[in-house]
């Protein structure tokens, strides 16, 4: 256990740093940076296997035992975020590598995405705040970066909110990490834990609790702190949107789990209260705002706000039943959403728009393309047997348990108008005739075309398996979510390992 | 004295606020620079100010003879300023680049992007 | 005791210069002569501390340091001062209007096009 | 410059000789070497003008120290009293230095001095340009730097 | 008596940083303001330096010479601004 | 060109900036300094001569592309928390050496320095491509 | 059973490549997989009629209780020979209907996905499993709906039938959640064993009315039945076969089979009778008003699932008898017109109305034949089996004379529609310019079998009886029912209505003319209807989902600002005031004269750098509060932090400088009122930093984590300067993420200052 912890962060920084030093040289790059993506996703096996059965991976890094210096913690979440990371990894840098413009790869692509990937991955597996931070910095930043890489003037105009709000956010964040440490006096995670379960004052700590959740809140796309994300995400190329929608809120997401199970306790019917009713509010309002949209790109990117609701929904059940869901979501809709961007992208490759009024006939035109498509869009909508029914299931039992009766109810009906975009999308891009034939764009030859396909087709496997093997899939989540509610396992882990 | 700080925080985080809710590029830039300084000062004095010497061991010796400040806010203070730094130059260039391709410095005729 | 004189007359004389240095940054009439109090009481200033310092201290170290803080000042002050007085000289920062000769503008007219 | 660096090798010897490099007892070195290259130079009559410069420039930082002390006194003094008194103007210093160094060290002295700042020096390098702030006469003002600094400045330079 | 004494003059320069301030508000023109901070930055440095003195630890004295050396730089950089014709 | 006086300033402060920040480097461990404000303080003698002369005069006093800079220290950084791995121990541990120097005494050299030393890369390359960057923009 | 079904999901799946292979036989090799599960079921129909169901399970999602439970009782097995008998008909018909259509290897995938769906929702034993059927026949409908994709109605009335139906399927959702939460079990076997508990639950009136939307919706009953006739967008195979035997009976099914659980109350009386009765007269009388073929068959298919609903609703051994026998009765008339009508407008070139057809009989003849079976079992002439049905649904409303009174009036629509559709087409003149061939032979197995069986089933009464409708009723009523089926069951009263009812229908057939002027007229009551409900919510929908992003995503930063921070101070201010303030005052040191006059030079350096119009003082300013943080920290002993504070400043003001050449002066000023706002929400959110810095000091507690730095700073780190130590050692690791940030932002600003798009990229 000396080594695997940090793998998931020195990887992909050794792949960005070669990728630098081989600026010159783009295929050398491209072989790297898949071949780095590759060493993510083995890594995050390992990682998975090694934990699965509910041990949590300790790392202090440094040999400086925890408190005090940097631990490494990876429990059942982590992993399963890690592994999901693997996966997007490997998918989006093929896609990228097949998509990509010559310039963008020129200037960084591949060292910023797989800084992004390192700054993911070190907030999945760090046991401390500051690193926390400094990890959310790192790929904030290599999002910047990403967003506006290639100059295009909508990809500045929107990253302008961007950097902002999330500058806004990061301060808020520092601020509750500086307050916080005031208050406990250590940054270790299970260390905090353990003293806000025996300090005074837990009263006080909630004003604290609330300055995490805006600061989470902002960078998951919480409402109302999502501005941002409807303003940008639809900006850059579609390998960089699918890796943003894959990664970036989940970040937030994971990291409001990690903190309102572990650390912030001592208020949860105020404080899961105001998650379930911001996780309701998000979902409303970010399917609407998807419904009014016309653009395939802008409807999924803002279809994401409404998929933080639902798994913010989980959290704020606060229940077991309720975080499976959550994770079992997490999963599902990084899977799904990346795989439908992609889709978005190819089909922007194929006839260079992503105006639903502009385009159509593709049902007949891509049937491959339209069985992708339909597929994982009528998996975001929750159809069965599809992943998404499951995580939706699963969320609308345990509301329904836990009597909350109206966050269900806001569930089914956002689940319903999700459908509709979906749906939107179908009609007015596959089945609907093109109001004026558009020429084939695509220049790539039928066997690069598929494999150009290829991510696509292997999202949509998983997809479906984690539908078809909703068995193993709901254990482990199940499991997961276990540890959550009993961070006594954590923080003996993390505290006992010195 | 930490109530006072506190007082200047605050003015730091408003100041810094104002400045971003403006319509000036630059002025937006100014306003998260403001609002840096503010964490950083945050973070220095809810981690307790003890009026003490450096963290720092002078030549010869082995430990910490008198109190001395608490070395780990620093530390962290000194990771955020960095950063902010490279947020801001990155920022400023980010700024610059889409004044020169938008054609704007007004943040409110930036809304293309939005609806 | 004397050494403790020594050190409170430089510092003295250190706040003094800087405090003259401040009036003269806030009463002088125009750039020039404000940057004659800036730049210069104020260089003076600091290197008067920096005695004070070195006498306090008494080590070698400390010596060598502040040494090299006085010779720092020294070396850049001027120069910041030159840029500083011919940018604005060159922008067209009016002189105080008591400004008796300017023979850089009598003289040196033909020549100021050489900048960047 | 030779016997410069041969002195600070001569000190670097010494600190390594003593295994300890810290900067006092680096100094204590090049005095060292200082005295042992005195000692010696005679013999080897190489660059013997090394000994006569630190002379030239510890009597150029003397007077150059006394003219910063007193002209910063009337600054400081002449701030604080009413402001018609000064006589501010620009003044143009013909040049007898020529290197870009000996240039560039008078320009450098005169804006140390209070009361005189640098501002330009002219395209074709004759002429300096200068600030000063109690100009009565400018032939005097000119008179005196060039006989004070520039000559005691251009003497140690060369 | 030291410590005394560096207590005055830490308010002195406090004062003097002031009025460097203020210059720097008031302007009017952009080089006022430029020499202005150019003289705050001094003062700190004398700060530092005091503070050294009352506190009997040299650590800081880096932090000064930073300062000095720096604070030229800036200075250099923003009277190449001011000839290139930036507005005040 | 800018002033005679600003560029003949710069060409003999250069070397002492230099040498000052080697030494906030080396000395970080013990003293206030380190590879940041040292890698600053190169950058800004580079910047310096940049604003001297020109950018592509400080390019080539530079001889290095700040971009490969950047990506060298970065890798120092990755690679000084290595050696620990093959004594057992975690990533970064500090490790350290006593190099004897010739005629006695001892060097301590460990790898917490060897990371400082990447910071001051890294930091070097990233303030040189901003400022080369943005004073190249016409 | 599971093995069956995947074989159908597999047939579904491999149909697009199998047309591919040999598109002459694709019908004939797929109907293989239904035609496999027909025959396995009727092998199980003897045991099954002995009242020993078959089951299977599997395990699937184990934490979640979901298995693979299926279960084959007399009600699952009715449905199950229906939807897999009709759909292997369906199937060959498919084959003639798309006949050397590329599109056909989809159509057959739908088609069959959408059978094993259904037959998934009959024979599942698991609440949550029916569900995924269930939402599986949506979705697969769906797609068929709009399998004329490139017409716009089509797609409409997919999405209708879509969002409809799967509105419907989220009230059951809950129901069925909250249904097995009540009832401890998943497993349908076992609900319907405990209808006195459900029946004493406090959600059993929610549980009740959410299935009961949930069945609606999907079996189109009022208020939801407008999707159904819209559906006919479908192609006809689809059309008979969502209508005949399978999707729309979903609902039916489902209450059916929920009966034991739910049944014995009155609101369940009360809301099935009131919904069905409407619904079965609503369905009737529209149809009165219909000319295009298809439509009026839909009508009427609302009508019959209506007729089904009130008769469960009813809820007495005699009702539910008669419903299962209108099962099976209206299934096969029902199909067998729907087949017949798509023949006809398939080889008439596409007419679709009555009025404009006719004389038929002689260039089909076949589908004549068929028709005139199936209408007169429609219309409920003896000796058809709708007959049958017609009697024992009489019998069973014996006591009720209303239902009586609608009785007779829908089934003389039932009349009018099985003559309009069975015998108008092909009798009278063929009108001009109408050309028709008999539908090839593939188009005529179902047809023909449904058509004959309409006629034969009425002879095997008995068997039929004993053997099907006798187990299924056993299932509805969850107690032993005896079915007696006879063709002739005496002159009684019900035979007498059933005479009135045909004398009805028989005369509003011919003054049908009078009634379509009357229809016409009425159509102005359509926009009043369920179908201009539908799309005035659709509408509304989407228009407060335009309002709602106008009015958030205003495009203007500083709306997203401001309403990030109220939301901050408005709950940080309420965790506050939860908290009840600050009580105490302690850890708090004594205000020192020069951290007084430095914080007020901060202050007023922030002022100035906020209240600035010019760029330089604003920049120059914040120098300033740059400089005073580091006498501060200077004064709290952080050299290092001091040294990289004003490194840092100054540099970045270099960098602004840099960039100032490049950029414009202040110019856009704001409003008054805005900058007045902006003032007073800055100020709020400065006083909420402040108060959660005193309420940091609050609590503060010893710092253990330090004290071991300090103390292993040298000793084991081999370092002097703690601060650094903690950088490179301690933690370095965040050192290292910061570098990395760095390295980047530099990577990225070269990048944005050297990489531009060409002219003319710059845009969208
Ligand atoms: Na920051
Ligand atoms: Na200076």
């Amino acid at each position: 256990m000396t080594v695997l912890p940090s793998l998931p962060i020195t990887i992909p920084l050794a792949g960005a740093v070669l990728c630098m030093l081989f600026r010159r040289n783009i295929r050398v790059q491209k072989s790297i940076a898949l071949f780095t993506s590759f060493l993510i996703l083995l890594t995050a096996l390992f990682v998975f296997s090694a934990t699965k059965d509910g041990t949590i991976a300790v790392m202090n890094v440094g040999d400086w035992p925890a408190p005090f210096g940097i631990t490494l913690a990876i429990d059942m979440l982590s992993s399963v975020m890690l592994l999901l990371v693997g996966l997007l990894a490997v998918g989006v840098s093929a896609y990228a590598c097949f998509d990509l413009d010559e310039p963008r790869m020129e200037f960084g692509f591949f060292p910023l995405m797989l800084i992004l990937l390192m700054g993911v991955n070190g907030a999945f597996v760090t046991g401390d705040l500051f690193n926390l931070y400094v990890w959310f910095e790192v790929l904030l930043t290599a999002s910047f970066i990403l967003l506006a890489l290639g100059g295009e003037r909508a990809q500045l105009a929107g990253s302008i909110k961007y950097v902002t709000l999330n500058l806004l956010s990061s301060a808020l964040f520092l601020a509750g990490i500086g307050i916080l440490y005031g208050m406990a006096g250590t940054l270790n995670l299970a260390e905090l834990a353990h003293l806000v379960k025996d300090g005074a004052r837990g009263d006080l700590l909630t004003m604290v609790a609330i300055m995490f959740m805006m600061a989470f809140g902002i960078k998951a796309g919480m409402f109302p702190l999502y501005f941002w994300l409807p303003a940008s995400y639809p900006t850059p190329p579609a390998a960089v949107t699918a890796l943003f929608s894959g990664l970036l809120t989940k970040v937030g997401v994971y990291s409001m789990i990690r903190m309102f199970t572990l650390v912030f306790e001592s208020d949860p019917e105020f404080l899961h209260g105001l998650i379930l009713a911001g996780a309701g509010l998000t979902m409303v309002s970010g399917v609407l705002a998807a419904t009014a949209q016309y653009e395939m790109r802008k409807i999924l990117a803002v279809h994401i706000v409404s998929q933080i609701g639902y798994i913010l929904m989980g959290l704020g059940l606060f229940t077991e039943l309720a975080l499976t869901g959550s994770i079992i979501y997490l999963a599902h809709v990084i899977i799904v959403k990346t795989n439908l961007f992609l889709i978005a992208g190819a089909i922007n490759r194929l006839k260079g728009t992503y105006d639903l009024h502009k385009l159509g006939g593709l049902y007949v035109e891509r049937p491959g393309l339209s069985i992708l498509f339909i597929i994982s869009a009528m998996s975001l909508a929750g159809v069965p047997p599809l992943s998404g029914f499951f995580a939706k299931i699963t969320l609308i039992i345990a509301g329904l348990r836990a009597e909350s009766w109206s966050i269900v109810v806001v569930a089914l009906g956002v689940s319903l108008l999700t459908l509709y975009s979906m749906t939107k999308i179908w009609a007015y891009v596959f089945w609907k005739p093109a109001p004026e034939p558009l020429p084939d764009l695509n220049p790539m030859p039928k066997g690069k075309w598929f494999v150009f396909l290829l991510p696509m087709v292997g999202y949509t496997v998983i997809t479906i398996a984690m539908g078809v093997f909703a068995g193993p899939v709901f254990d482990y989540a199940s499991e997961a979510a276990a540890q959550l509610m009993n961070p006594q396992s954590y923080i003996d882990a993390v505290l006992g390992a010195g | 004295m930490e109530v006072v700080l506190a007082i200047v925080i605050g003015f730091l985080y408003g100041g810094g606020l104002y400045l971003m809710m403006r319509r000036n590029l630059i002025q937006l830039i100014i306003g998260l620079g403001l609002l840096s300084h503010g964490a950083n000062l945050l973070i220095f004095t809810a981690g307790g100010l003890r009026k003490g010497g450096a963290p720092i061991l002078a030549e010869g010796e082995k430990a910490f003879g008198a109190m001395v400040a608490d070395p780990l806010p620093q530390a962290l203070i000194l990771t955020s300023i960095v950063i902010s730094f490279a947020v801001t130059a990155f920022a400023l260039v980010l700024f610059l680049r889409t004044y020169q391709t938008v054609g704007t410095d007004d943040v409110d005729e930036l809304k293309e992007t939005d609806s | 005791m004397i050494r403790d004189l020594l050190v409170c007359f430089f510092l003295l004389s250190g706040g003094l210069l800087s405090l003259a240095a401040a009036v003269g940054v806030i009463r002088l009439p125009d750039l020039f002569t404000r940057m004659h109090a800036a730049t210069k009481t104020g260089t003076v200033g600091v290197s008067s501390v920096a005695i004070a310092m070195m006498i306090h201290f008494g080590e070698v170290t400390v010596t060598s340091r502040g040494i090299l803080v006085i010779a720092f000042f020294l070396l850049t002050a001027p120069v910041a001062a030159h840029m500083i007085g011919r940018a604005a000289y060159r922008s067209g920062v009016q002189l105080w209007i008591l400004t008796r000769i300017d023979e850089w503008k009598t003289h040196g007219v033909n020549e100021q096009n050489d900048d960047d | 410059m030779q016997m410069f660096i041969t002195n600070i090798l001569l000190s670097l010897l010494w600190a390594l000789l003593t295994g300890n490099v810290s900067e006092g007892n680096l100094m204590l070195g090049f005095l060292l070497g200082y005295g042992s290259l005195w000692l010696l130079y005679p013999a080897t009559g190489i660059e013997s003008s090394y000994f006569k410069k630190t002379l030239q420039s510890l009597g150029f930082i003397l007077y150059f120290t006394k003219e910063l002390i007193v002209s910063s006194w009337r600054v400081a003094t002449d701030v604080i009293k009413p402001l018609p008194r000064m006589r501010p103007g620009v003044v143009g210093i013909p040049l007898d230095a020529e290197t870009d160094l000996e240039i560039t060290l008078l320009a450098n002295v005169i804006s140390l001095t209070p009361g005189t700042l640098s501002l330009e020096v002219s395209k074709d390098r004759k002429t300096l340009y200068i600030h000063a702030m109690y100009v009565i006469n400018p032939d005097d003002l000119r008179a005196e730097i060039k006989g004070g600094l520039e000559r005691r400045l251009l003497e140690l330079l060369r | 008596m030291v410590e005394f004494v560096c207590s005055i003059v830490m308010v002195m320069l406090m004062v003097a940083f002031g009025a460097a301030f203020i210059r720097v508000v008031i302007g009017p023109t952009l080089p006022d303001r430029v020499i202005a901070l150019d003289m705050a930055a001094t003062i700190v440095v004398a700060l530092i330096l005091t503070h050294c003195v009352q506190s009997g630890s040299f650590y800081y004295i880096p932090a000064a010479i930073s300062i000095a050396l720096l604070s030229f730089i800036g200075t250099v950089a923003l009277a190449l601004y001011i000839r290139r014709g930036g507005a005040s | 060109m800018t002033s005679i006086i600003l560029r003949t300033s710069t060409r003999y402060m250069f070397p002492p900036l230099i040498v000052f920040s080697v030494y906030l480097l080396l000395r970080g461990h013990h003293f206030p300094g380190g590879g940041f404000v040292g890698g600053l303080f190169a950058g800004s003698a580079f910047a310096l001569y940049a604003l001297s002369f020109s950018v592509a005069d400080a390019r080539r006093a530079l001889r290095l592309d700040p971009r490969d800079i950047t990506a060298v220290g970065l890798a120092i950084a990755l690679l000084s928390g290595i050696p620990p791995l093959f004594s057992n121990h975690a990533f970064l541990t500090g490790t350290w050496w006593e190099v004897p120097l010739p005629l006695g005494g001892v060097l301590d050299v460990g790898t917490p320095l060897i990371f400082d030393i990447g910071v001051y890369f890294v930091v070097l390359g990233v303030l040189l491509t901003v400022v080369f960057a943005l004073g190249e923009e016409k | 059973m599971l093995t069956l079904l995947s074989i159908c999901f597999i047939a579904a799946l491999s149909a697009p490549l199998v047309h591919r292979l040999c598109p002459k036989y694709t019908g004939a090799l797929l109907v293989g997989a239904p035609l496999a599960m027909f025959v396995w079921l009727l092998k199980r129909i003897p045991e099954v009629a002995h009242g020993h169901p078959v089951t299977e399970s599997f395990q699937w999602v184990e934490k979640l209780d979901l298995e693979l439970a299926f279960r084959l009782d007399g009600l699952s097995l009715l449905f199950a020979l229906l939807i897999s008998g009709i759909g292997s008909l369906i199937i060959l018909y498919t084959q003639g209907y798309f006949k050397g259509d590329p599109q056909q290897g989809r159509f057959m995938m739908y088609i069959i996905a959408f059978m094993a769906s259904m037959l998934g929702v009959v024979l599942a034993d698991h609440l949550l499993l029916v569900f995924i059927f269930w939402e599986l026949t949506s979705f697969t409908s769906y797609l068929l709906i709009g399998f004329n994709h490139e017409n716009p109605a089509a797609r409409t009335a997919a999405l209708q039938a879509m969002l409809v139906t799967v509105l419907g399927g989220l009230f059951l959702m809950a129901g069925i959640i909250l249904l097995a939460g009540a009832a401890g079990t998943w497993r349908l076997s076992e609900i319907i064993q405990r209808g006195d508990v459900l029946l004493a639950h406090k959600n059993y009136l929610p549980i009740l009315i959410l299935v009961c939307i949930g069945a609606f919706t999907k079996s189109a009953q009022f208020p939801f039945h407008f999707w159904l006739p819209n559906a006919m967008q479908a192609p006809t195979p689809a059309s008979a076969y969502l209508h005949s035997s399978t999707m729309v009976k979903a609902g039916v099914y489902l209450l059916a089979r929920l009966h034991p659980a739910l049944g014995n109350s009155e609101e369940w009386t009360l809301i099935l009778t009131t919904i069905g009765t409407i619904t079965f007269l609503l369905g009737a009388i529209m149809a009165l008003g219909q000319h295009v073929l298809k439509r009026l068959l839909a009508y009427t298919t609302v009508s019959a699932l209506g007729a089904m609903i009130m008769l469960l609703g009813i809820g007495t051994a005699y009702t539910i008898k008669a419903v299962a026998t209108f099962i099976l009765a209206h299934a096969f008339y029902k199909a067998a017109l729907f087949l017949i009508a798509g023949g006809i407008t398939h080889e008439t070139g596409g007419e679709t109305s009555v009025d404009k057809l006719g004389g038929l009989r002689k260039a089909m003849p076949v589908s004549f034949a068929c028709a005139m079976l199936a209408g007169l079992s429609m219309g409920g002439f003896p000796p058809f089996f709708g007959f049958v049905a017609k009697e024992t649904w009489l019998q069973a409303v014996e006591a009720y004379p209303l239902l009586i009174v609608a009785t007779v009036i829908g089934g003389a629509a039932y009349v009018l529609v099985g003559f309009a559709v069975g015998f108008k087409p092909f009798l009278g003149k063929m009108p001009e310019g109408l050309h028709a061939h008999e539908i090839p032979l593939s188009m005529r197995f179902g047809p023909a079998a449904l058509g004959l069986g309409c006629f034969v089933l009425a002879f095997f009464t008995g068997k039929i009886g004993h053997d099907l409708v006798q187990p299924a009723a056993t299932a509805i009523a969850a107690k032993e029912v005896e079915v007696h089926l006879h063709l002739w069951a005496g002159f009684n009263k019900a035979f007498v209505t059933s005479l009135i009812t045909l004398a009805t229908g028989i005369g509003i057939y011919f003054a049908r003319s009078f009634l379509l002027a009357a229809a016409a007229r009425l159509r102005v009551l359509v926009k009043f209807g369920p179908d201009a409900a539908y799309q005035f919510l659709l509408d509304g929908t989407l228009k407060f989902a335009a309002w709602h992003t106008r009015v958030l995503q205003t495009g203007i930063l500083r709306d997203y600002i401001r309403v990030t921070v109220l939301t901050m101070v408005v709950l940080v201010g309420v965790a506050l005031v939860r908290a009840g303030g600050f009580q105490r005052w302690e850890n708090l040191s004594p205000i020192s004269i020069r951290i007084a006059m430095v914080a007020v030079l901060m202050i007023s350096a922030t002022f100035a750098t906020v209240h600035s119009k010019s760029r330089l003082r604003s920049i120059l300013s914040m120098g300033v509060v740059g400089f005073c943080m580091a006498i501060l920290f200077t004064f709290f002993g952080a050299p290092d932090l001091a040294m990289t504070q004003l490194v840092i400043e100054t540099l970045t003001v270099i960098l602004l400088a840099l960039a100032f050449y490049h950029l414009p002066a202040f110019s856009h000023g704001s409003k008054k009122r805005t900058r007045a706002t902006d003032i007073i929400i800055a100020s709020s959110v400065g006083i909420t930093i402040t108060l959660l810095v005193l309420a940091a000091l609050h609590v503060h507690t010893p710092t253990p984590v330090s004290d071991f730095y300090l103390d292993h700073s040298y000793k084991d780190a081999h370092g002097r300067n703690v601060v650094n130590v903690i950088l490179v050692d301690f933690r370095a690791l965040d050192t290292l993420g910061e570098i990395t940030v760095l390295a980047i932002a530099a990577l990225g600003a070269y990048a944005l200052m050297k990489l531009k798009p060409k002219k003319g990229e710059g845009g969208e």
